[in-house]
């Protein structure tokens, strides 16, 4: 069996599942953002694959290429934010942080 | 033969992102965790080379090792008091994460692996800059300049926010 | 607006005129000497190894008394008559056996107040000034002639001369 | 070269001055040096605008280059079908020639405003606005369709708006501007309308798919009629911008701007956008509404030529000169002289900007006197003012060897043509009898101002010579007002390369029925041939026998008009003094502008006015009153309503809230206010989702 | 293209690639080290009017070879409380992040090691390792001198890439290609098609490149300057602040890899600087083998011209570090943020449209 689009999909959905288990289980902010990194990647590797083997074109580069831009700003907004919270509360504990429990 | 180098290359790849990865979600340490990113990074675009998405994958290089990796490491750094190169960090929700991720990702794979893909396996043409260049400034452009200026408006953010 | 073009001026500018002047110091002959093959002239009074001259050495012992740090040590035995020690080379006759002649040059400081008092000016300054070694007796400079045996038997010559002499005095005055 | 380079150039021509507006008017408080920059971008696309005229006349002269990009589109989703609004550049010899023209004229006055702005306090933002109109005047003049021409048409509104009223803290100034801005926008009513019907009839605004449709038979509401009133509302928004007739108005009261602006706006942009726009439309008119171009032009160029003859102010007789020739180009339109209307327009930018800058070079040296009783004399002091002036005196009188008359007596000639043709014959009697006036008041304007002897000792003696940046441009126009540039023999244009080569011949799209019978017969003959009816036999006959008689007369009644000029002011043969007392009601009514604004003012502003008011009584009296009643009816509902909220609503209201109030004692336990445990619970809830829906 | 040719005379595409991937470290980046090393002390003795080493080998050409074997023969320290994994890691990744650079530099019309569409591109990606590597031997180390200096170089180099990927830009809106072999075809031959002097068209654009190319070429040189940490802008490593920086630590065949990759870098921007202004692998002034008809020779010429272009701007490096002294942090970044990239953005317009015209 040749690799096909098929296993490019379990890469990414195994990528997807373990970026999701750090977002919800590290306590530290920056990891919570390494997982959704991981998310974008798996998703990044969905688009091209199906760019590859599908009937789509290079719309899927382009939305892979999109979606890199965006991670970066969200990256960098995201660390500003995590720099802010941790100037505010110093802590970067994101179960630390419930003020919007109230 | 059996197997021929793509499909070697590809497993070799798909091991380094997904063994990397592994060690990103699950090591205590972030700072390791951090540089375990960079091997998933590279696997990831080692995948972009093998789909012919040579210029995804050289972004991908830039932005996320070039970038994004270093502002991570910089936010670990800026964020733990540095003593000692131990920076711990706890997880919590251990085991619904466990259950609910572990049936997710069966489901997911279920999908994936049973779903009958229209597989359209045809060569595409390899040097892909040229074509994405037309594409971004033809039917892409509104997007194309959008991005710009989310990209300004982030860049302008994110250092207002952190000089607060 | 003004300030930031002549800012950029003045950074390539200087950096050029630097990069002018290091460029004609790359091809300034070097100052350096290639030194154990390459050896600068020493000047006329340089003040370096000792060396002493023992065709010459009366073994006077001034030299010794005047290092003030006393690394000179001399032995002197006093010819019996009849032994012919030879003349000096300005004429003088020596009358002494010098049997033991040391420099310690871990000691010497290199003054040169030994030089000065020689009567027979044997002992002066040579331009040799590369004698390091690795144990710290080497650097003991032995300058006489004599062996270890010559020496004996000059101490015991004179010794038994000097009984002889002796012997003659005290036999003398009941001749008288 | 290439195509493609040409868009490009001339995309970098288009945006180059709006950089510098932004440039300028940014830093133009902070750094004083920058209308520097302002002047080097303005020569920067000037030369650009000449290598584009260049190579376009020399390796495309046949083409048209077109370059045209989806702006947006909407999407129908009922009937699936989508609707691309598009937007591009198209470059003709037309366009070629008019960008060159347009930069040349405006880089001369950006370089003639160093000077004659100098000390103004709001030097930079002048600059700035120079700029901006720059800008819009380029986007008309390079634009394929006909809405990007509206958007830079109202830009070009705005700008003169600007820059009429820059010196605003005079009440006139401020008040001509405004009065520039209203006028304009009735004309612009009409326009739009135009385009409207244009649009809603072709769905494109592209003028080369308008015309397509319309020579395909594809006609507004399916009528003759329609096409008609299109062309002549479009041409409304070229009344309103070249000052035409009933809208001339603004146009002297606009004479508050600097002196420069007032170049730019006469000569090269805003005025001659109105021409340019009927250029461009021209393969639409139908003979009505050509007839009606031809009638508005005819008035327009005669009216002014009446007023010009008693005005004091130097500036004021050149704009009313300035609307006489604007009238006659547009009656060269109308009349179907397609070419000489174009070249009149490119002849007369110079040496009318020749003119306004040499007046403005007299009003500098005077010390902002405007008024041409207190000069005279000043030959002897500004000698390059006083010659380039009458340099430009001479061809705006169409006296030979000058490239006015090459133009005027075009139109002339060709109105004889028509009127032989057509039977109008009042066309070419009142291009003669406007050809007199501007001979006649051109010549009293310079014999007022530069011969005699100084009428005001004290500014005579401090008047001199303007300085270079000042005189230079004088000069280039005045030398640009020689035939030698267009043509070889300087009594007949048509054999010059500008006529024969460069300008295109007009082609009309009109259904035939709807034609002039000269522009009929000719298509017929070769349907499918681009070729244009002035090529046609009949036409070019009537051409051939009108030339020398028109050009006979006219020639006659310039040099009849600047006679009686030096008859009257410089010899004094004829006491002017006399005549006005013998024709006082027709010299207060030439003197006071035919009481235009008066009769504006009296029935327009007033029946505006008598209007309003009695939609103030109306809202007042009436719909107060039904207010007020309503409102009492509603305040004794509003108690009913009042007492059944109390009671039923806020029972029903409050007994669900203690409820909810109840249940969310349970729920509360799960808002943590950890974003992980509710992705967790997302996931989960995925999760069941996936299984039920599997 | 040498995979070919290896590929024709071994038949195994296995074989080949390996011997290309390890060609550029055996036939050139060890002996370029090794001489570079040799050169820079020998610049540094001439300039402050010394003679440098003399002593192995004439004129102490071996030196540097003794060197290494002293570091090969020396004990690998690893302290106690170093991250061992990271540690070891570090070193490898930042040589192998310069080493990759060279899978694309065009040596000669044939010994290039892939002729990918993306050349520049790429080596700007790989470089991103580098980075990555300091920053884990910073880390590693658990040493603040250490820490600080990795932290300093990654913002140094970060923020340094943004005016060379500006310049490299505007040479991809000028050429079109981003293929360094291409760019070395296109300025094929003679020195006026060098795009230094404006390019191989020969037209108006020509000449109002040039200014605009001078500007461009120095600012390319000021900022990978400071991408491979040299005076000066060393201070990552500043030797009297920071001991050294991040690699304190190190010792032995590590320390060894560091200094390798730091050699190999200042080649690796060297070429790059080549191949975009200077012609590349071209010959200013024809090729010999053209004039006496021996085709072989052509690509040895080509080769030997690179090298000596190369080494000339190395050499250029070398000159700088001993007449500048180093500057201060906010001074970088101030040189950097302010001076370099505004300057280089309004180049990038400026050469965008010359491009158009």
């Amino acid at each position: 069996m040749t690799v096909g689009l098929t296993h490019f999909l379990v890469v990414s959905t195994l990528l997807f599942s373990m970026g999701l288990y750090a977002i919800i289980t590290r306590k530290n902010a920056v990891m919570v953002l390494m997982g959704i990194e991981l998310v974008l990647n798996s998703a990044n590797i969905n688009f091209v694959a199906f760019s590859r083997f599908g009937n789509f074109g290079y719309s899927g580069h382009l939305v892979a290429l999109f979606v890199i831009v965006l991670a970066a700003a969200e990256a960098a907004i995201a660390l500003a934010i995590v720099l802010n919270i941790y100037k505010n509360m110093s802590t970067v504990n994101v179960d630390e942080i419930d003020n919007l429990r109230e | 033969m059996i197997m021929n180098y793509y499909d070697l290359i590809f497993y070799l790849f798909a091991a380094v992102t997904l063994l990397s990865a592994l060690m990103v979600v699950t090591n205590r340490n972030i700072v390791h965790s951090a540089f375990y990113l960079l091997f998933t990074f590279f696997g990831v675009a080692g995948l972009y080379v093998l789909l012919a998405a040579d210029f995804i994958a050289i972004v991908q290089l830039i932005v996320y090792v070039g970038g994004i990796l270093i502002l991570l490491l910089f936010g670990v750094m800026l964020t733990n008091k540095i003593t000692n190169v131990e920076i711990k960090t706890g997880t919590i929700n251990l085991v619904p994460a466990v259950i609910g991720v572990g049936l997710f990702a069966g489901a997911l794979l279920a999908a994936v692996v049973n779903a009958p893909w229209k597989i359209n396996n045809t060569e595409q043409a390899f040097p892909t800059t040229k074509i994405l260049g037309t594409l971004l400034i033809q039917e892409y452009l509104l997007i194309f300049e959008l991005l710009g200026i989310v990209l300004l408006i982030a860049l302008i953010g994110a250092a207002s926010i952190a000089r607060k | 607006m003004k300030e930031y073009f002549n800012n950029i001026f003045t950074a390539l500018f200087t950096i050029f005129v630097g990069m002018k002047v290091t460029f004609r110091h790359l091809f300034t002959p070097s100052v350096t000497i290639q030194y154990p093959d390459v050896k600068l002239p020493l000047p006329e009074r340089e003040r370096n190894r000792l060396y002493v001259n023992m065709d010459d050495c009366i073994g006077c012992d001034q030299c010794a008394r005047a290092c003030p740090v006393n690394c000179i040590e001399i032995e002197t035995v006093k010819a019996i008559p009849g032994e012919d020690l030879g003349k000096t080379s300005n004429g003088k006759k020596k009358a002494l056996w010098v049997t033991k002649f040391t420099i310690d040059f871990a000691k010497c400081c290199y003054c040169q107040l030994c030089v000065f008092p020689c009567p027979t000016e044997c002992i002066y300054m040579t331009d040799v000034y590369e004698f390091s070694e690795y144990e710290r007796d080497k650097l003991i400079y032995n300058f006489s002639t004599l062996t270890e045996e010559e020496r004996l038997e000059k101490i015991e010559n004179l010794r038994k001369f000097n009984e002889e002499k002796e012997k003659l005095k005290t036999q003398s005055p009941k001749n008288e | 070269m290439h195509e493609s380079t040409l868009i490009n150039l001339s995309l970098f021509i288009l945006f180059l001055p709006l950089l510098g507006f932004i440039v300028t008017l940014l830093l133009g408080k902070k750094v004083k040096s920058v209308y520097i920059f302002e002047n080097l971008i303005i020569i920067i696309s000037f030369f650009s605008s000449v290598y584009l005229l260049f190579s376009k006349l020399t390796n495309f002269r046949t083409t048209k280059i077109t370059s045209e990009i989806e702006w947006f589109s909407f999407n129908n989703f009922i009937t699936g079908s989508k609707l691309s609004i598009n937007i591009g550049l198209m470059i003709d010899n037309i366009t070629a020639i008019m960008l060159f023209v347009v930069a040349l004229i405006s880089m001369l006055v950006h370089l003639y405003s160093i000077e004659y702005m100098k000390g103004d306090e709001r030097y930079n933002r002048y600059f700035a606005y120079l700029g901006i109109f720059t800008f819009s005047m380029n986007g008309i003049v390079l634009t394929n369709n006909i809405l990007m021409m509206y958007i830079f048409w109202e830009l070009v509104g705005l700008s003169s708006y600007l820059l009429i009223g820059f010196w605003f803290e005079k009440k006139s100034a401020a008040d001509a501007s405004k009065k520039a801005f209203i006028v304009n926008r009735i004309g612009d009513i009409g326009m739009f309308a135009g385009i409207l019907i244009l649009f809603f009839t072709y769905q494109t605004f592209s003028f080369d798919k308008i015309f397509g449709s319309i020579s395909s038979g594809q006609l507004p509401f399916n009528s003759d009629f329609w096409l008609t009133v299109t062309g002549i509302l479009l041409f409304c928004g070229a009344i309103g911008k070249s000052a035409q007739f009933p809208l001339h108005v603004w146009l002297p009261d606009a004479m508050e701007g600097p002196t420069p602006v007032s170049a730019l706006i006469h000569a090269a942009t805003m005025v001659a956008a109105g021409v340019y726009l009927v250029v461009r439309i021209f393969g639409l008119l139908t003979a009505d509404a050509m007839l009606f171009i031809g009638v508005i032009g005819m008035i327009s160029a005669f009216i002014p030529a009446t007023i010009a003859l008693t005005q004091n102010d130097i500036k004021k007789v050149l704009a009313y000169s300035t609307i006489s020739q604007l009238g006659y180009m547009i009656m060269a339109l109308g009349v179907g002289a397609y070419q000489f209307a174009f070249f009149h327009l490119v002849t007369h930018a110079f040496f009318k900007a020749a003119l306004f800058l040499g007046s403005g070079s007299v009003i500098h040296a005077m010390h902002h006197e405007q008024d041409i009783r207190n000069m005279g004399g000043l030959k002897k002091k500004m000698p390059l003012t006083y010659w380039t002036f009458v340099i430009s005196s001479l061809a705006i009188s169409g006296i030979p060897l000058t490239s006015g008359f090459l133009s005027k007596d075009g139109i002339i000639a060709s109105s004889l043509a028509f009127a032989n043709l057509t039977g109008h014959y009042l066309f070419p009697i009142f291009s003669l009898i406007v050809a007199l006036l501007t001979a006649f008041y051109m010549f009293r304007l310079i014999i007022l101002t530069f011969h005699g002897e100084p009428r005001d000792h004290h500014k005579f003696e401090h008047a001199h010579e303007s300085p270079f940046l000042m005189v230079m441009p004088l000069v280039l126009l005045a030398v640009l007002s020689i035939f030698i540039w267009y043509t070889p023999n300087p009594l007949n244009s048509e054999q010059g390369w500008v006529l024969s080569k460069w300008i295109e011949k007009p082609v009309i799209h009109t259904p035939e029925n709807s034609r002039f019978d000269f522009m009929k017969s000719f298509h017929n003959e070769n349907v499918l041939s681009n070729k244009s009816y002035i090529d046609s036999e009949v036409y070019k006959e009537a051409m051939h026998s009108a030339h020398y008689p028109a050009m006979g007369l006219s020639l006659f009644v310039a040099v009849l008009g600047i006679f009686l000029a030096f008859a009257v002011y410089q010899w004094k043969k004829i006491n002017a003094d006399l005549i006005t007392q013998k024709l006082k009601p027709l010299y207060n009514f030439s003197y006071n502008k035919w009481y235009f604004d008066e009769i504006y003012h009296k029935t327009f502003v007033a029946l505006t006015i008598g209007l309003s008011k009695v939609l103030a009584w109306f809202d007042a009296k009436i719909i107060d009153g039904i207010v007020n009643g309503s409102a009492f009816i509603t305040k004794h509902f509003s108690f009913f309503i009042g007492n059944f909220d109390k009671y039923v609503v806020d029972g029903i209201v409050n007994f669900t809230a203690y409820f909810n109030g109840f249940a969310g004692l349970f729920v509360r336990r799960i808002q943590t206010g950890k974003v992980q445990s509710y992705l967790a619970l997302v996931i989960f809830s995925i999760v069941i989702l996936l299984f039920i829906f599997k | 293209m040498i995979y070919d040719i290896i590929f024709n005379s071994t038949g195994s595409s296995i074989i080949a690639g390996l011997i290309v991937a390890i060609l550029p470290l055996f036939v050139f980046i060890l002996p370029f080290a090794l001489f570079a090393v040799l050169l820079e002390r020998k610049i540094a003795g001439h300039i402050q009017d010394r003679l440098g080493p003399m002593r192995v080998g004439y004129h102490g050409l071996l030196q540097t070879v003794a060197d290494i074997i002293k570091l090969i023969q020396k004990e690998d320290i690893i302290a106690r409380s170093n991250d061992k994994l990271f540690f070891n890691i570090a070193p490898v990744l930042t040589f192998v992040g310069s080493y990759a650079a060279f899978a694309v530099i065009p040596f000669s019309s044939l010994f290039l090691g892939a002729k990918i569409d993306l050349g520049i591109f790429y080596i700007i990606a790989v470089s991103g390792l580098v980075v990555v590597g300091i920053l884990m031997a910073g880390w590693a180390s658990n040493n603040k001198y250490s820490l600080l200096g990795a932290m300093r170089s990654a913002a140094q180099i970060v923020s340094y890439e943004i005016p060379t990927i500006l310049v490299v830009l505007s040479f991809v809106m000028l050429t079109g290609t981003m293929s360094l072999y291409d760019l070395s075809e296109t300025q094929t031959s003679y020195f006026w098609n060098w795009f230094i002097l404006g390019g191989p068209s020969f037209s108006i654009q020509k000449f109002l490149l040039i200014p605009f190319m001078l500007i461009s070429f120095i600012i390319i040189y000021i900022s990978t300057l400071a991408e491979v940490n040299r005076t000066p802008f060393d201070i990552p490593e500043a030797e009297s602040e920071l001991v050294s920086g991040y690699h304190t630590e190190y010792s032995g065949m590590k320390f060894a890899m560091f200094f390798l990759a730091e050699y190999a870098n200042m080649f690796a921007v060297s070429a790059i600087i080549v191949v975009l202004f200077f012609g590349g692998y071209q010959s200013p002034f024809g090729y010999l083998g053209n004039s006496l008809g021996i085709s072989w020779l052509i690509p040895i010429e080509q080769f030997l011209w690179f090298i000596f272009k190369g080494i000339f701007f190395v050499f250029v490096q070398m000159w700088l570090r001993w007449t500048l002294p180093r500057l201060r942090v906010d001074q970088l970044m101030a040189a950097s943020w302010k001076y370099l990239i505004p300057i280089s953005f309004f180049n990038l317009l400026i050469i965008g449209i010359i491009a158009l015209i």
